[in-house]
């Protein structure tokens, strides 16, 4: 079930191209992608819909925040194994961070903690970094500030 | 391993590799040296060019051969435009070719040809009423496919070889798809130029042929030595003609037999897709087509993504035509059929071929079951 | 068998065949496909084209993979053209250029381009200053053969480059001669473009390389899918590519050991014609040449006679380059270097290789001493 | 020794192309040309010569005539296979013969005893008939009728 580039470059180590499959952990992410779901009205905090269903991709992000640290997050993902993979990592990258920590998250973290991804790929990740920041400005902007407040 | 991507490449048969071996060890000669060890290499190319022949229904001398089915569609397409650029600037062809004729007649727009796209109807199929429409006295050549790569639809191309010809204007089919998978020889069809390719008929790489009607005017795009008759200069890839014509004449002798094999399953499998799988539909399933093919799309998943689930089951199946995988465009054959861009990106192609059963294509069904249902449950949409 | 004819083809070496056999028998997958079965096949490529780029000296992205050296001159030639011609339109080429580039050069002419074919000196050389003079605005490329396979005389390459570099224009040099020949990486020499082809180092013949310079503008001549990287559309004859990589890296392993023993070999041999054989005379020989190949003329006999005299003998050589055998001709390669028509027609060309040794060389003398004796005995001339 | 086309056609026989080598007789006749050599001036009746090195070919045909017979011929030729072994051939035809019988052998007798030759050596069966032809008319025009006459 390991992808192809980790097992073949074990094998015959000298090939040091580009990266031209998904690695283990992005496969790994895509079969058991980490905080997926949804949360309740109630448990929401901020909330961000990025990308296009027409376009190919689409995310649906949805952040608890306590105390300026986001405390629970979930996705939904319609996408390809890159969009899905990225999503995922970058969830588990966010989660627990303070909401100033995650706005600093970039792509290229996300990246870099999956392994790498292939290149036409890379767009990819755009994708959870931007729901992310959507989500907190959702956050930022009223919802969350207001429960916040309320708190 | 279930391999179930066969419109993208198919295993070498063995007997294919046994023909091909005296070549890659003995036998390797250039064919145009002057000598009795080269000749040797020289008549193998000859009778290979023969077998072909006869599997298509030609004359020897009207089969080239050369390294792909891209190639074959680069020289028919190119080779004809430039040969009679003069006479004429306008070529037809259709919105759903293969890249190779399609980035090709796009290229030819840049050098100043004139190119109708003809679209198709829902089930994929051209019309032959709106192809006598877009002729025009300018109009040079007529290139449309027999088969498409992604949805196994059949264009009419008898009716049009009859058509163009009253007009005398080339015909070109891209027979990529069919070659050795019809139970009938490819010329029959009519056409002055078709494209056939070793590695979709359980041949090699590396190895493929155009036919060429014998009037019909045609420039080399490759030049140099007198190869082919000048038709396409290159030292001759003499093992993988020998596989190619191999190849070819095996395929055609099983052709009916796995023409009607390779239709059960795949009805039967398009059944249970569609008796279990919600919203799942086929694409092109209203016209005829060629017997190996399926292309299905879900809704709310992403194609990729289900063949990537579907590889992790050990199912090798397809998002479209190999050569565009990576690209991340929906398929500009679904969408010239109609479908939405999302319906469009929510699709893949099954394709059977020599080694499918019932087993496989069971376990192929439940894997894929699995798989949308995975992917629909974390789906955003 | 004593074959002699190493310019025009080679045995493929059983190592080759050794790596290409899994790509013929189990990894048969399209590099272009989206599951891990196909990505062996891609990665096997990849690999190649690693192997290439490190015995040429240059980057991994800068090869592409072709079916023929005709098709990588083609490519060189037609490519940049293209790509250029909107900035002028005059090519610089040689006179004793391969058919692959002196006929596309041709075909380039009715397309509107004008073409230098700069003639050689007596001993088969272009001279330099000649070059230098033919350079105008216009120039969009230039292109001269490394080693002649005809006579084996190098080609001043690394000259040509640096003189050309300076004034920004693109060069081609078709290295199919001496690649995995010189005890030196082709892509030192300075080129933009090299051709190398796989049948003429120990390889498979239908796979062949082409480097480009990244920075050199060059239009596909094969439209399609986007297989290298938008520059050569067509499925990869993987198992052809990874033949072409292990022959070429085998074959630079060995070039400089070779290079000496083909020398001294190629030298005693000439030696033995020259001492006994009135009138012989060797082509060529007042210049560096490859050290495997001879090119010698004979006063009054015929080379084709001479070429089946010793086929009869079971000796393999040849008349000239093997793409034009039959073409009634004189090789306009020595008729460039000054040689009248019937000495151009009296002559022959041996080139040796791997299998070469000297009892075979003695053999092919005495064989070749008996059949100019007996031609001569029966000649009118 | 035996030629490709020919050894392999008897192998795989079912390959009915054009002919594209030279086929045994072809050989034989390229290896043992009959009738090389010259005649002497006083044998020789007629003399052509005709073909040019710097085309390739050239060809010089003796033949003795007795009683409008063609008694001995003799040639000498520079060139391909094909050319010598036309030229051979075509000795072989016409010795023996009636001068008028003589002169209506072609270039298709040739091609046809010989059993076939390439397609693209095919003019060079012209070579021997030409010469032929030259050296009739060569007795034709005197010599030969001289010496017949004053016999
Ligand atoms: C319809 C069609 N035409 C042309 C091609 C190109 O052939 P090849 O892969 O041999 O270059 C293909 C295969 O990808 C095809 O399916
Ligand atoms: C110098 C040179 N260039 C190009 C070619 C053509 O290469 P290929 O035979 O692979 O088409 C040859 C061989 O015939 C050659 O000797």
């Amino acid at each position: 079930m390991g992808s192809v580039t980790s097992k073949e470059n074990a094998e015959q180590p000298e090939y040091s191209g580009p990266v031209l499959f998904y690695n283990d952990t992005v496969v790994d992410h895509f079969v058991n992608p980490r905080n997926v779901g949804e949360l309740t009205e109630s448990e929401t905090d901020g909330y961000g819909l990025v990308g296009d269903p027409s376009c190919g991709d689409q995310m649906k992000l949805w952040i608890s925040v306590r105390s300026g640290r986001i405390e629970k997050i979930a996705f939904k993902s319609y996408g390809c194994p890159g969009a899905i993979a990225t999503s995922s990592m970058l969830t588990d990258l966010a989660r627990g961070r303070s909401v100033e920590d995650a706005k600093r998250i970039t792509d290229d973290d996300v990246v870099e903690a999956l392994g790498g991804i292939p290149e036409r790929k890379k767009h990819c990740s755009l994708l959870g970094v931007m729901a992310l920041q959507a989500a907190i400005k959702d956050w930022e902007a009223g919802r969350g500030l207001k429960k916040e407040s309320g708190a | 391993m279930i391999y179930l991507d066969h419109n993208a490449t198919t295993p070498m048969d063995r007997r294919v590799l046994g023909a091909m071996l005296p070549y890659l060890e003995n036998e390797w000669g250039n064919p145009s040296s002057p000598y009795r060890f080269a000749a040797r290499a020289r008549l193998a190319v000859e009778r290979a060019r023969h077998k072909i022949a006869e599997c298509s229904g030609c004359r020897p001398e009207e089969i080239i051969f050369t390294s792909s089915g891209t190639e074959s569609d680069n020289l028919a397409v190119r080779g004809t435009a430039y040969a009679l650029g003069s006479r004429g600037r306008h070529i037809v062809t259709t919105a759903i070719e293969h890249h190779a004729v399609l980035n090709t007649c796009r290229a030819l727009e840049k050098d100043g040809f004139r190119v109708t796209y003809l679209p198709v109807d829902h089930s994929g199929a051209v019309r032959i009423e709106e192809l006598e429409r877009s002729l025009t006295a300018e109009t040079v050549l007529v290139t449309v496919m027999h088969a498409n790569n992604e949805t196994g639809v059949l264009q009419p191309v008898r009716e049009i070889a009859a058509l163009v010809k009253r007009r005398g204007i080339p015909f070109h089919t891209d027979a990529v798809q069919t070659a050795g998978k019809m139970p009938y020889p490819v010329c029959g069809l009519g056409a002055d130029l078709i494209s056939l390719s070793g590695h979709k008929l359980y041949g090699p790489k590396g190895a493929a042929a155009l036919f060429v009607r014998e009037t019909t005017p045609m420039s080399p795009i490759l030049t140099g030595g007198m190869q082919e008759k000048g038709r396409r200069a290159g030292t001759e890839n003499v093992a993988g003609i020998v596989g190619l014509a191999h190849a070819f004449s095996l395929s055609a002798s099983l052709a009916e037999e796995e023409y009607k094999r390779l239709e059960t399953l795949r009805d039967r499998f398009e059944q249970r897709v569609l008796a279990s799988i919600p919203s799942a539909k086929i694409n092109g399933a209203g016209a005829p087509r060629i017997p190996n093919t399926t292309n299905i799309s879900f809704d709310s998943v992403d194609g990729e993504s289900i063949v990537l689930g579907l590889d992790l089951e050990g199912v090798c199946a397809s998002t479209g035509s190999a050569c565009s995988t990576g690209d991340p465009e929906p398929s500009h054959v679904l969408l010239a059929m109609g479908l939405s861009s999302k319906e469009a990106q929510g699709s893949i192609r099954i394709s059977l071929g020599r080694e499918s059963d019932e087993k496989g294509m069971d376990a192929a069904f439940e894997a894929l079951s699995r798989t949308v249902v995975r992917l629909r449950s974390i789906s955003s949409v």
